[in-house]
């Protein structure tokens, strides 16, 4: 008996599913275009928070990407340091980077690196901006570098002593700081637990898609006060900068892959009430 | 002597000797009992070294399971060969990250195995998932029953709000992803959070009095 | 392009590949990535906790001693007991601390955090806000809220005089669930492509683009053909993919 | 200068009452004065059908041996091991648990031959056959997990503790071997939700963990946890009629 299209469909070899993906996620890198895109609300609330930090801020950023989520963050971290280093040039405020994990010693150094200002390209690195290496221990770390930054991390990432450094001159612990922005991949639990609860410090977030939702109640609470999600808000903080980049470049392939993952799950409920409709099932 | 030292005791005391400490310095405000005091700073200096000083474990673990598997020709779960392999590029990793004459972490090789190896291939190889979401989508997301269909309906608008191409439909389906997102979802994500951060307390409290010493469990790992 | 930077091109584009590999099928390339990446990310790991405590604990204890940092570096050593048969049980010492104060660090600030404070944002005005659609969003926020934690209120039976209203609460608090976790799907899909677009964009840069052609062709070209050879050798597919009964 | 900080007194309150009800219910538990009723839980009965199916068609049933043996997801995990095996043994349908942690190796080897020996078929027990080891690694487990659902083609998969952005990879895999699948974790609850026949939201697992080991202080904590939030759930209702009558009272209180 031969099969019906319906039950060919419904068996379809996975395969041929991972080719509709590879196509759809390919086809934006080799036909250029773009949609428009409108600003959401969250994103226009972390894009003001930030325009309107007042002169002479003291900013720290927190990195807590892992190698696997840097992929999606690219966008808007490098959308966000953007943003920070203009703050720096016009409102002369102070950039701290450090991470908060293994992986984000390095990350911070490549990212300055693409921007041209590691400290080998940039002779006024430590000025107004440093990189100061990262805290290791998790939540008993984060809480200890809160208290004293020296005691955890005495030297930057590249081994020059903090004391060294004008950029640090008077920044001795959490108290000293003006705004806490952290970067994540794996939650925001230990800056909210460590940095916001016992200090009251401000925190912008800067979040993978997937922790969005869970991380809206904190939002609500106002421990957190704002937040980028994702890909999207990377795109959307890119526009609202005018720095377009690669948040612009890939938001496009996020609407064709959305697109076939919509159409998959049209043909599946399509398929399953055909052959529902036919009694097969 | 050891029969002493291996008693349950000594490591729970230790727990709650800790756990309280922490919580208490942590509510009060006396000078010699606070956040601040010097006692509790050297106190968590003490304890993140400690953390630190944990790096070699997975280390010397997985060492020791290749190096099992290399001595033992194994078959499964993978062909020893590639446990050699593996051995070979932890020796390489080790030689040229650690603070010694040219090498080190900032270091040019370790910077090319970061830049060019573990940065892209850890990336990849969570994108692999989105190659079995895409799957997922085709096999699970039918509208079954009610239950699904709800499902289905609010992926569905969520999907459609993230993705630019959405608002070619118009503003509506961006105004109620937001709204989803931001009122049913936000409060439903609460009451999980609370529930769960419930059940971390209880689980503390049973850790510091010793009720559960299910993370004391396990035996010295057998070597190979 | 410098030799370093083809160098560079070439693992770059290999490496995920290799990995993308895996979804035609297992094969040796997956095995090969799979196992360097296991490796690499380990070793790096510790080189990079070794460097901080180089840079930020030894350096600093030779120009003035601290005991503090001794003490602990010593107890640190603790934890490698757990691989000597004999005397396992002292690295439980090292746990009980680290735990301890793991604990002890998080408790009380998680209760405010994730207990307090979001009971507190919970307690909302549900009439009278001023704006009609914000007393209903207030009022969805409490009932969504509600529900679910009473669906997580397990040893009261969804029965009898207290339980049936009970049963109810919690039976919307199943449907705001299943809304939340639609959303946060919708969520997880977008991030999820998000980490693909990422790596195909680093595939198709200009200076990876030759390679990624030419080096998935010749995957491709490989994995198809063992996968012809295979097929040549036993009749039935490779992948057995029939409709699922349901339970 | 007051001897608390202020804007930390409540939540050390509540730290405190959290304490003295649970470590009550304990002490009450220990006498014996707690009888518990713990509500329906369709995930747990789906366990006995699917396990009653593997029997039928023949199949094994498989199981994720979790993560580390600290974690709380893990630990329960083993209660349902030991349950799974027990009913297992019993009807002699073939179980295999693939482990993930080098620490919880002893763990499981003395829950499963525990198992097999509390039902008399130590006989049925071969360790090499049943447990089986892959990787702690992340995605070199998840390619070890596939592999062995393929090979053994399980009529029943059940997964819990220690599952991240794998999981999806292993249910998918699963399922499409034509496996039952149930799945219990605290993160990844959406995906797992989708993708699972049935799925233990949660603290639903931490429950069924309690229940099905029926050890009375396990069940106790569950009931402490739940006047917890009953407290919390009389607190919202509260503030919520005090909010809505124009008084910041017990919003005040609860932020102090």
């Amino acid at each position: 008996m031969s099969q019906s299209i319906w039950t060919k469909l419904s068996k379809i070899d996975r395969k041929y599913i991972f080719l509709v993906l590879w196509i759809a996620v390919l086809l934006p890198f080799t036909v250029k275009f773009a949609l428009p895109l409108t600003i959401s609300g969250l994103s226009r609330d972390f894009y003001d928070y930030l325009d309107e930090m007042p002169e002479d801020s003291i900013i720290c950023y927190f990195w807590d990407v892992s190698f696997a989520g840097w992929s999606e963050m690219e966008a808007s971290g490098i959308a966000t340091l953007k943003m920070l280093f203009k703050l720096m040039d016009e409102k002369n405020c102070k950039i701290i980077l450090v991470g908060m994990r293994g992986d984000c010693g390095p990350l911070p150094e490549l990212t300055l690196k693409q921007l041209g200002l590691h400290p080998d390209q940039n002779p006024t690195y430590g000025e107004m901006y440093a990189h100061i290496g990262w805290i290791p221990g998790g939540s008993v770390g984060m809480s200890n570098w809160c208290k004293d930054i020296r005691a955890v991390n005495p030297n930057d990432w590249w081994g020059t002593p903090l004391d060294e450094l004008p950029v640090m001159q008077g920044i001795n612990d959490i108290t000293d700081l003006d705004l806490v922005l952290q970067i994540e991949s794996g939650g925001v639990g230990v800056v909210i637990n460590q940095v916001v609860v016992p200090y009251n410090t401000p925190f912008l977030a800067v979040s993978i898609a997937n922790n969005v939702p869970g991380n809206l109640p904190l939002l609500d609470s106002g421990l957190m006060t704002a937040q980028l999600g994702g890909i999207r808000g990377g795109a959307e903080l890119e526009q609202l900068t005018k720095e377009i980049g690669v948040g612009n470049v890939n938001i496009t392939a996020i609407s064709t892959t959305h697109l076939a993952i919509i159409a998959l799950m049209v043909i599946a409920n399509l398929t399953y009430y055909a052959r529902k409709a036919r009694g097969e099932i | 002597m050891s029969v002493i030292l291996k008693r349950r005791e000594i490591p729970i005391a230790l727990t709650a000797f800790f756990a309280l400490y922490m919580m208490i310095a942590y509510h009060s405000n006396l000078p010699w009992l606070s956040e601040k005091a010097q006692l509790t700073v050297d106190i968590q200096t003490f304890a993140q070294i400690l953390n630190v000083m944990a790096l070699g474990l997975g280390y010397i673990a997985i060492m020791r399971l290749h190096a099992g598997y290399v001595i033992r020709r194994v078959k499964h779960p993978q062909p020893w060969h590639w446990s050699l392999w593996l051995l070979f590029v932890l020796a390489i990793t080790t030689i040229v990250g650690l603070p010694w004459g040219n090498f080190g972490v900032r270091s040019e090789p370790l910077q090319f195995i970061f830049s060019s190896i573990l940065l892209p291939m850890r990336g990849a190889m969570y994108a692999v998932v989105s190659f079995y979401m895409a799957s997922a989508a085709y096999r699970v997301f039918l509208a079954r029953n009610k239950e699904a269909a709800v499902m289905l309906a609010g992926t569905f608008v969520v999907m459609l709000t993230n993705a630019p191409v959405g608002e070619l439909l118009g503003a509506w389906v961006g105004n109620l992803g937001t709204w989803l997102l931001t009122t049913p979802s936000m409060g439903g994500m609460r009451g999980i959070r609370i529930c769960g951060a419930l059940g971390t307390l209880i689980l503390a409290w049973r850790m510091i009095t010793g009720r559960e010493t299910g993370y004391l469990r396990g035996a010295a790992e057998e070597g190979d | 392009m410098t030799l370093l930077e083809t160098i560079t091109a070439f693992t770059t584009v290999f490496g995920i590949l290799c990995i993308y590999s895996y979804t035609y099928k297992d094969n040796p390339f997956w095995k090969w990535a799979t196992n360097t990446l296991v490796a690499g990310y380990i070793g790096y790991s510790a080189c990079i906790n070794i460097d901080w405590l180089y840079k930020s604990i030894l350096i600093p204890m030779t120009q003035k001693m601290n005991v503090i940092h001794l003490i602990a570096l010593l107890a640190g050593l603790l934890w490698y007991f757990r691989f000597w048969k004999k005397h396992f049980y002292i690295y439980r010492y090292a746990l009980a601390i680290s735990v301890g104060s793991g604990i002890g660090i998080t408790i009380a600030k998680t209760t405010r955090s994730n207990i307090t404070a979001q009971i507190a944002s919970t307690m909302l005005r549900l009439y009278g806000t001023g704006d009609l659609m914000g007393d209903f969003n207030n009022i969805i926020i409490v009932l969504a809220v509600f529900s679910t934690m009473t669906y997580f209120l397990f040893t009261v039976e969804h029965k009898g005089a207290i339980g049936t209203p009970i049963g109810w609460i919690s039976k919307i608090g199943r449907w705001m669930l299943i809304i939340t976790f639609g959303v946060s799907f919708g969520n997880v899909i977008n991030s999820r492509m998000a980490l693909l677009i990422g790596t195909v964009y680093n595939l198709t840069k200009p200076e990876h683009s030759t390679f990624f052609y030419a080096i998935g062709a010749i995957i491709l070209i490989y994995l198809i053909g063992t996968d012809l050879r295979m097929r040549e050798k036993s009749e039935p597919a490779l992948t057995t993919n029939e409709q699922r009964v349901n339970p | 200068m007051s001897i608390l900080v202020s804007g930390r007194i409540f939540s050390g309150f509540f730290l405190l009452i959290s304490a003295i009800i649970i470590l009550g219910m304990i002490e009450l538990a220990k006498k014996g004065d707690l009888k518990l009723h713990l509500r329906r839980i369709p995930a747990l009965d789906a366990i006995d059908e699917a396990v009653a199916r593997a029997t039928e068609t023949g199949k094994p049933v498989l199981q994720h041996g979790g993560s580390a043996p600290s974690a709380a997801d893990t630990i329960a995990n083993y209660s349902i091991m030991n349950y799974i095996a027990r009913s297992c043994a019993r009807r002699g349908t073939p179980y295999v648990v693939a482990a993930r942690s080098i620490q919880g190796m002893p763990v499981i080897r003395e829950i499963v031959s525990g198992a097999y020996e509390t039902e008399g078929k130590l006989e049925d027990y071969d360790e090499d056959r049943v447990i089986r080891f892959g990787s702690p690694e992340q995605f070199a487990f998840a390619s070890f997990f596939m592999d062995t659902i393929r090979s053994e083609k399980p009529a029943f998969t059940f997964m819990a503790g220690g599952l991240s952005g794998e999981a999806l990879t292993l249910c998918e895999t699963a399922v499409l071997e034509g496996s039952i699948m149930i799945s219990g974790a605290t993160g990844q609850l959406a995906v797992l939700f989708a993708s699972s026949d049935y799925f233990l939201i949660a603290e639903e697992l931490f429950a069924a963990g309690a229940y099905l080991s029926g050890d009375p202080r396990q069940m106790a904590s569950l009931a402490g946890e739940d006047y917890l939030k009953m407290i919390l759930l009389a607190l919202i209702a509260l503030g919520t009629i005090f909010r809505t009558f124009g008084s910041q009272w017990l919003l005040n209180v609860v932020k102090m």
